[in-house]
């Protein structure tokens, strides 16, 4: 056991408003979440490493990138924590300190997904799916769908830019994001 | 001219040390209306007293100034010499110069003026006090216990056995509240009718006991001591006379698929019942809302549809026209025992609280709550004592007990620990094993809270010797899935999700204070905490008295208490009670506030502050007797002397006795002294 | 002022008369108090006999609040029989005040509302003026009650809103709040030493309910009764707090002040006070419990350590 | 500007209920924490009973500063006084400083029976501020006299005496 | 009835109210598609066009909207997530409209989410309008089709009871209402619905005549964030939807997020086992379409990867039978009345025949008993 930084936990705090030390680890985040059975950190182990768990440890950890965004653990949690909103938090920081150890196919497709966004305003699926298929590598993952979604007209050729992608750019910038 | 004596004390060196206290009193001497100033060594000590003492009779003083320590410490030793001397108590008076001086101070000069200041301020005041006599109270020797479950039970056998007559009052049928339906009670698994029945019995018989069943307190009046209490008796429509607790009417009753409230909905029983076949009192009761003939009276048929069970009994005790009636009873003290009922995890839900959507809000089958399971598990059960879960009646092989529903759950509206589940569940887990030799017992709980005199042995007993299965972790979701009921958790200790498919789940949802509690708190203006449970005095020192002097409180009303609890809680009330009865009148500070009726234009602003009911508007008639306005008047059995009427008093109306407006006037002015 | 015009006639005035007579004959009231056109102005008037009904008027100039017939002090008046008041939006709330403090009963008197559009600061002219920024009272600005409720008899037209005074009593506060706190200290050091303790303040007031008013008492003596600059200090302040959350601001205290102290200044300071921290504004509602006598557990309390 | 007033010794009047504050002061005592000398107490059983004349009149006797305290809410002895009488300080608080008298001459505070530090913290800085603002000449300036009201006081109190005897 | 009223200010919303500040108020809702209704799932925008037209609600799409970030927005970061779906809602504003409908829930959510952020989080309020360099005051509400279709539940059960020019193809039929997360979560966007037993879409099921079913999964996640990245995931979830669904008997399973649509239609034939029956994913829309009697191609029926038409088809089917089945009722009703009436002709002749017109009372009252028994038959 590495020593206690509870420092991540005040971050945290400060960041979403969310008291990490008000998680009383009863699991019931855990119990409910879709993605436990994949992922090593559970929510509520999450909320302990945020407490008292070495930051390295909480922020390197790959599992809050699995984390579906689905909001079962903080609907469903007894004591109000927001699960949900503190691991958001730990996925910032750890992307601002390049700790982020994103699995290489969930980090690339928001890589694609927020570059389409930005040049484009809106999201084109064809350019995404190639995009990510080029930063995968792995070129014939769902192929077999592609001529299927483009016959039941589902797959665009081109992208439908918006006029106010400069708006967009700026936003990105505001927010300090750099796909 | 007042005649006032002034005694400073050196209290050895603790005074003396930084306040000259032979200077204190040579220059209070010459104090306007003072006659003799003294310093002593040891104001305190007999001869100290004794000199206080043959002061004021060699020089009939009017007041007496103990310039000495803080009168927290020894206001009543110097007011009692005060009064063995002929000087009424109440005027004399302690002026702080050791606390408040002495020991707050180096330097001498400034002591020592600051403790002349002291002494005249107070010296002032007490010119200004008048001779006060203890208020007495007669109190009526008889006491009301509300409500009749293990801690009412005991409360009135206590009091009854000290030789005072009690009222009991229960709203339901029968006495024995909750205790009565459980199967066996931790941690020793004895029978709980076994020891309760026979309390039951004994309250009954007993002969300074008078029970009222099937009844409610209406309403309050009066005070410590003197408390005026009416009692509704809902119309029972048997003559409790007459009845010999034959049974033949329910026998014969028609309607008998009425879900039974003893058996927590999964018995059954008819309109005409006894709740349960140990009731005490063994009569009848006849549910209005049920029954075949009152249905159709409501429904405004000509004839009777019913009236099987009055032909049926042979001692025509069964009257269909009996009205609520309403008795009147004069008690000196209350105490409240109104117990729990369980929370519901249902949809509907009172103010601030939320139902388990993720539990299936209660519509789940074979999903029951700790009650439902001392039923199945009572030998006097629905099921005979065989665990057979409700939907299709079969042998529950996996049984899951689920911990803290609603309690430590500020998300649904409770934040509290309901301090009994830990115990009960490791009774069912146990009860379960040992009657299903091959079944599984899952609890899923947050912490075992088992603090209690064989508390913890009992709880390890349940997973070392019976092995039920203990996993530390709440549930996120209970769901219906064919004939099984599924239960997804987790392990917190190895870390890893547990789906469980249950035959039967148990959940052990939060003690909640009983319905009505509230508005009863109200009648009796006692207040109630967020959770509305009843407020105690002080946590610590008063945990059986409420904030309304005469009114105690025993059981799980308070805070969710188990039985050892609640009957050491009851003990503890009946001690008060008996501690109040054991003198014929209360003897109270004459610090009281009195109104003064010539001025009062009873705008009742001092009703509105007063903290403690004990302003009401009084009428105020000519002398040939026709009502020519009001005013206000304060009860001095209930005014606690706060004095917060007269500061919101525009015409200066009420005057607080001890603490009078010329009192404190003349306070500040002494002040102005200063030099 | 040469530019101000007479206020047209106010429409309604005969319907006031018609109740007024009604109620007389029905011997509904055995009295009704409303206003009448003396040679110097509008002035309050007793009615008793129906055939005298035609002397009532109501006009801008119709600044009284009659309500203070009904405080309790002056008992005479209800001795002589029920009563039938002409009251304005204003006068009502003092009327729901005596209600609150159990010093009326509702059934004691007949409320005559008339709709008002503000009224003069003066009624001694010959003739209603029409409301113009410098002769409109200044309390009527912003007026929330033209239509008065809590009456038996409502007359007149629907009432424009008041012209805004060339000075708010609002801004004055506001401007004193802005000065020093030793240049406040001196003015109403000042303005207090003016006051010669006629006590007009208190017996005009509708609200000065008590009997033996603190000032009275002698022992103690808390308010020193000579007329001296601490006396009056300390009478003017209590006048003012005795009526926190109570005064309906109807200015009659500050229009009889012999010396003119600025009295709608304390009092309004007051509302903002109560306004500012208990949410409080004073008004028709006679359920509606005053500030002080209540409070909330988390009410504010920056001032105290 | 602090040390204007060095010479000059505030009277400060303190009006503290029974049940915290004052025994408050008397844990103080028993801890022998040392605290200025310039504070008068006037033991009232609840602040509740404080009604603003008797600032009022402190002021009008010579006092420099007032010191009100009591229970913290919640723990009010009477269960509600101190929430009564917080209404009618803050009305007061108000309308005092709206007339300009100088708030710092009115130290509120909530001290408990345990919190014998903290009241000598109050009476402290209640001292330090009043001795920064100096005497309260500008109220004393209201007397219709200048002379030492002490007599007044005296003669104001006989027929009460008599009273008493009688 | 509210509907009609809105069609009637139909025209006025053609022309959108030019942007200006403050902007007069817009009557009729802003419509936010978001790109999966312009890209994977077409059928969506297509049916919710076709169902708002035949239900009479004006909607006029956001010009220029952007992407809403979901979900790579808010899980990248925070003030990101909240400031793409905000310039929508500024744009909404600046049109003077004062209620967005984002019939994607993943959208929905999205927005529903800025707009609770910027609300309550403090300084947000301020920054936005710098971020996002134009004016936004947060004054427009956001719904989702749910929200819409069930505030509308009447008057669709009004409309589909007049369409009887053929029979309601869905009556009777087993629907599964699939809420998701992004519907119900966080709970206060939930928009009144029950977070854990949501309803409004079985209330627009029901309303259109079909049944809907009490199953289990209605709120567990599908997976819908990791559609491309991480498939294995949706398949294991997804696979215990359908599973679920299918165990409480629904034929088709009924979504309003194009995210759980993909998953769960385009990913179907990796959940189910070899030999069963796949499970059609519709949209709310569709299926109030249907109701409503629209052609199966404007609700964009041919686009999903789940077969449609077999359903549908038995579906008209079934409806056929009934309606034969109802016809053979009423038919065999009229030939016992027919019946009847002889009979009583009969009798009256009978009667007749006797002489001494007596008529036994008896006699009188057996033929009145026969209808009873005839009805027991």
């Amino acid at each position: 056991m590495t020593s206690s930084t509870p420092n991540l936990a005040t971050e945290i705090e400060a960041a979403t408003g969310v008291n990490p030390a008000t998680c009383y680890q009863c699991g019931k985040c855990s119990a409910g979440c879709p993605m436990a059975s994949e992922s090593d950190l559970r929510p509520h182990q999450v909320m302990r490493r945020v407490m008292y768990g070495s930051r390295e440890r909480a922020l390197q950890d790959e599992s809050i990138w699995l984390c579906l965004t689905c909001e079962t653990c903080s609907a469903r949690c007894p004591n109000g924590c927001d699960p949900a909103r503190v691991i958001d938090a730990v996925r910032e920081i750890a992307h601002e300190e390049g700790m982020a150890q994103m699995p290489r196919n969930i980090g690339a497709f928001h890589k694609a997904f927020l570059e389409q966004i930005r040049t484009n305003g809106r999201l084109h699926e064809m350019g995404l799916v190639m995009d990510y298929k080029l930063k995968t590598g792995d070129l014939m993952k769902d192929v077999t769908n592609a001529p299927g979604m483009f016959a039941r007209g589902k797959l665009n050729l081109r992208p439908d830019k918006i006029e106010g992608v400069t708006e967009i750019k700026r936003i990105f910038e505001q927010c300090g994001v750099t796909p | 001219m007042s005649r006032i004596g002034v005694f400073v004390c050196h209290c050895g060196e603790n005074i003396a040390r930084t306040v000259d206290c032979a200077k204190v009193a040579e220059t209070l001497k010459d104090h306007p209306g003072v006659a003799v100033a003294e310093d002593y060594k040891y104001m305190c000590s007999d001869p100290g007293q004794a000199l206080v003492k043959k002061a004021i009779e060699e020089n009939n003083l009017t007041g007496v100034v103990i310039a000495a320590c803080s009168p927290h410490m020894h206001e009543k030793t110097f007011r009692r010499a005060a009064d063995q001397a002929g000087l009424n108590k109440f005027m004399c008076e302690m002026a702080n110069i050791r606390e408040h001086c002495s020991w707050i101070h180096e330097d001498k000069d400034e002591a020592t003026a600051k403790a002349i200041d002291i002494g005249r301020t107070i010296i002032e005041k007490v010119k200004h006090n008048k001779p006060l006599d203890v208020i007495k109270i007669p109190v009526t020797k008889r006491a009301m216990v509300i409500g009749g479950g293990i801690a009412g039970i005991q409360a009135a056998l206590d009091i009854a056995d000290g030789g005072h007559e009690v009222i009991l009052v229960e709203k339901e049928a029968s006495i024995g509240g909750h205790m009565s339906q459980l199967s066996e009670t931790f941690p020793t698994l004895d029978c709980s009718q076994c020891i309760l029945t026979p309390r039951m019995v004994e309250a009954y018989q007993h002969p300074n006991i008078k029970l009222h069943t099937w009844s409610e307190v209406e309403k309050v009046d009066g005070y410590i001591g003197n408390f005026e209490v009416t009692v509704r008796k809902k119309a029972r429509s048997v003559n409790q006379d007459l009845c010999n607790g034959c049974g033949d009417c329910f026998g014969v009753c028609p309607s008998k698929k009425i879900p039974s409230e003893f058996e927590a909905g999964l018995g059954t029983r008819t309109a005409i019942y006894v709740p349960f076949p140990q009731a005490v009192p063994n009569q009848p009761v006849l549910d209005r809302v049920n029954c075949t003939l009152f249905k159709g009276r409501r429904k405004g048929l000509a004839k009777d549809a019913c009236g099987k069970c009055k032909e049926a009994c042979l001692k025509g005790a069964i009257d269909y026209d009996t009205e609520d009636e309403f008795v009147t009873e004069e008690v000196g003290a209350i105490v409240i025992a109104t117990g729990f009922k369980l929370y519901d995890i249902g949809k509907d839900q009172p103010e601030g609280l939320k139902g388990y959507g993720e539990y299936g809000y209660g519509e789940v089958p074979d999903v029951i709550d700790g009650l439902q399971f001392e039923r199945l598990a009572s030998a006097s059960g629905p099921t005979a004592g065989a665990i057979l879960r409700p939907s299709d009646g079969t042998e529950p092989k996996t049984v899951v007990f689920v911990h803290c529903v609603g309690s430590r759950d500020p998300e649904k509206g409770m934040s509290y620990c309901s301090k009994i589940c830990c115990m009960y569940n490791a009774k069912h887990a146990m009860l379960y094993k040992h009657k299903v030799h091959d079944g599984r017992a899952i609890a899923f709980y947050m912490d075992i809270r088992a603090a209690g005199k064989g508390y913890d042995e009992f709880s390890r007993r349940a997973i070392e010797e019976d092995h039920a299965e203990y996993i530390r972790g709440r549930v996120s979701r209970i769901f219906r899935d064919g004939d099984k009921v599924k239960v997804w958790g987790f392990d917190t200790l190895s870390g890893e999700q547990v789906v469980i498919d249950a035959d039967m789940v148990v959940l052990a949802t939060a003690v909640r204070p009983n319905d009505g509690v509230k508005e009863l708190a109200q009648k009796l203006s006692v207040s109630v905490d967020t959770d509305g449970f009843i407020n105690e005095a002080h946590p610590k020192l008063r945990p059986v008295e409420t904030n309304t002097a005469g009114v105690f409180v025993a059981g799980a009303c308070q805070s969710p208490r188990d039985i050892p609890d609640a009957v050491a809680m009851a003990s503890a009330t009946s001690a008060k009670v008996l501690g109040l009865f054991s003198s014929d009148e209360l003897e109270r500070e004459p610090a009281v506030a009195i109104v003064n009726e010539q001025t009062c234009i009873g705008c009742m602003r001092c009703e509105l502050v007063c903290p403690y009911g004990a302003i009401e508007q009084r009428e105020v008639c000519t002398v040939d007797g026709h009502v020519c306005g009001h005013t206000a008047y304060v009860n001095p059995g209930v005014c606690q002397g706060c004095g917060t009427c007269q500061a919101v008093c525009l015409s200066k109306s009420v005057e607080l006795q001890t603490f009078t407006d010329e009192q404190i006037f003349s306070e500040i002015n002494a002040l102005c002294a200063w030099e | 002022m040469t530019d101000v015009t007479t206020a047209p006639a106010y429409v309604g005035v005969e319907d006031l008369r018609r109740v007024a007579r009604e109620l007389l004959e029905a011997g509904d009231v055995r009295v009704v108090i409303g206003y009448e056109d003396a040679r110097r102005g509008a002035r309050p008037v007793f009615v008793s006999d129906p055939a005298e009904t035609d002397k009532l008027i109501f006009d801008t100039r119709c600044v009284h609040n009659l309500v203070t017939y009904l405080n309790p002090r002056r008992d005479h008046v209800a001795e002589l029989g029920k009563i039938g008041l002409v009251v304005k939006g204003c006068d009502v709330k003092a009327v729901a005040g005596l209600l609150r403090e159990a010093q009326l009963s509702r059934d004691d008197v007949v409320l005559i509302g008339v709709r008002c559009g503000g009224v003069l600061e003066e009624n001694e002219l010959p003739a209603a003026l029409a409301l113009t920024p410098e002769n409109v009272a200044p309390r009527c600005y912003g007026c929330d009650n033209r239509e008065p409720t809590l009456t038996d008899h409502l007359v007149g037209e629907p009432q424009p809103e008041p012209p805004r005074p060339v000075m708010t009593i609002d801004e004055r506060v506001a401007a004193l709040d802005d000065q020093p706190l030793e240049e406040r200290w001196a003015f109403w050091t000042d303005q207090f030493s003016k006051c010669v303790r006629c006590y007009a303040c208190r017996q005009v007031c509708p609200l000065c309910i008590c009997e033996q008013c603190i000032v009275e008492k002698t022992q103690p003596q808390w308010i020193e009764a000579s007329a001296h600059p601490r006396g009056n200090f300390s009478w003017n302040i209590t006048r003012a707090i005795h009526l926190a959350g109570r005064c309906v601001d109807c200015g009659e205290c500050e229009r009889f002040c012999p010396v003119g102290i600025p009295l709608s200044l304390l009092n309004r300071k007051l509302q903002h006070i109560v306004r500012d921290r208990y949410d409080y504004t004073v008004s028709d509602d006679p359920e509606n419990a005053a500030p002080i006598g209540d409070y909330r557990l988390d009410d504010q309390q920056e001032f105290i350590k | 500007m602090t040390d204007a007033h060095t010479d000059f010794e505030p009277r400060i009047t303190a009006f503290v209920c029974n049940w915290c504050t004052y025994t408050g002061a008397d844990l103080a005592g028993t801890s022998r924490l040392h605290m200025a000398s310039n504070v008068r107490i006037i033991r009232l059983p609840c602040t509740g009973r404080i009604d603003p004349l008797f600032i009022i009149k402190a002021f009008e006797r010579g006092a420099d500063g007032v010191i009100v305290s009591g229970c913290h809410p919640a723990d009010c002895h009477y269960t509600s006084g101190n929430y009564h009488a917080r209404r009618r300080f803050a009305v007061f608080h108000d309308i005092m400083e709206f007339v300009g008298v100088d708030p710092r001459r009115m130290t509120f505070s909530w001290v408990s029976a345990s919190e014998g530090a903290k009241w000598k913290d109050v009476v402290d800085e209640a001292v330090a501020n009043v001795r920064e603002l100096g005497p309260y000449d500008a109220y004393r300036a209201l007397a219709p006299d200048a002379q030492e009201p002490w007599p007044a006081a005296t003669e104001g109190l006989a027929p009460a005496g008599e009273e008493v005897a009688s | 009835m509210r509907g009609d009223a809105v069609t009637a200010v139909a025209e006025d919303i053609a022309v959108p109210a030019a942007e200006a500040a403050p902007p007069k108020a817009a009557r009729g809702v802003a419509y936010y598609p978001g790109c999966s209704l312009h890209g994977t799932s077409p059928e969506f925008d297509e049916s919710l066009r076709a169902v708002v037209e035949a239900l009479g609600i004006p909607v006029a799409e956001i010009p220029d909207w952007n992407c809403c970030g979901a979900s790579s927005g808010h899980t990248t970061d925070h003030l990101l997530g909240v400031a793409l779906p905000a310039r929508n809602l500024a744009l909404a504003e600046a049109q003077g409209f004062d209620r967005v409908l984002a019939p994607c829930a993943a959208c929905y959510n999205r927005l529903a989410s800025a707009r609770l952020a910027v609300a309550e989080e403090d300084g947000l309020a301020e920054r936005m309008p710098e971020i996002l360099g134009r004016p936004f005051r947060n004054t427009v509400e956001v719904f989702n089709a749910v929200q819409l279709l069930h505030e509308h539940g009447p008057l669709i059960e009004e409309k589909v009871a007049a369409s009887l020019a053929e029979p309601n193809p869905l009556h009777g039929v087993k629907l599964a209402a699939y809420y998701g997360c992004l519907l119900v979560r966080p709970p206060e966007i939930s928009g009144g619905d029950d977070p854990e037993q949501p309803m409004q879409m079985d209330d627009i099921i029901n309303a259109c005549g079909a049944d809907d079913v009490d199953w289990n999964m209605k709120v567990e996640c599908c997976g819908g964030a990791f559609s491309v990245s991480r498939t294995s995931s949706v398949v294991r979830l997804g696979r215990s939807i359908i599973e679920d669904a299918r165990r409480n008997g629904a034929e088709a399973i009924v979504v309003a997020c194009p995210l759980c649509h993909s998953n769960l239609d385009l990913r179907q034939k990796a959940m189910t086992t070899r030999g069963e029956q796949p499970l059609p994913i519709l949209f709310i829309t569709q299926v109030v379409g249907l109701a409503l009697g629209l052609p199966a191609e404007t609700l964009g029926l041919g686009r999903h990867f789940v077969a449609t038409e077999p359903l549908i088809k038995d579906l008209v089917a079934r409806a056929a039978v009934r309606v034969e089945e109802e016809k053979r009722l009423q038919a065999e009703a009229e030939a016992k009345a027919a019946a009847r009436a002889a009979k009583r002709a009969e009798a009256e002749k009978a009667k007749a025949a006797e002489a001494g017109g007596a008529a036994a009372p008896a006699g009188a009252t057996r033929p009145e008993a026969a209808p009873g028994a005839g009805g027991d038959a």
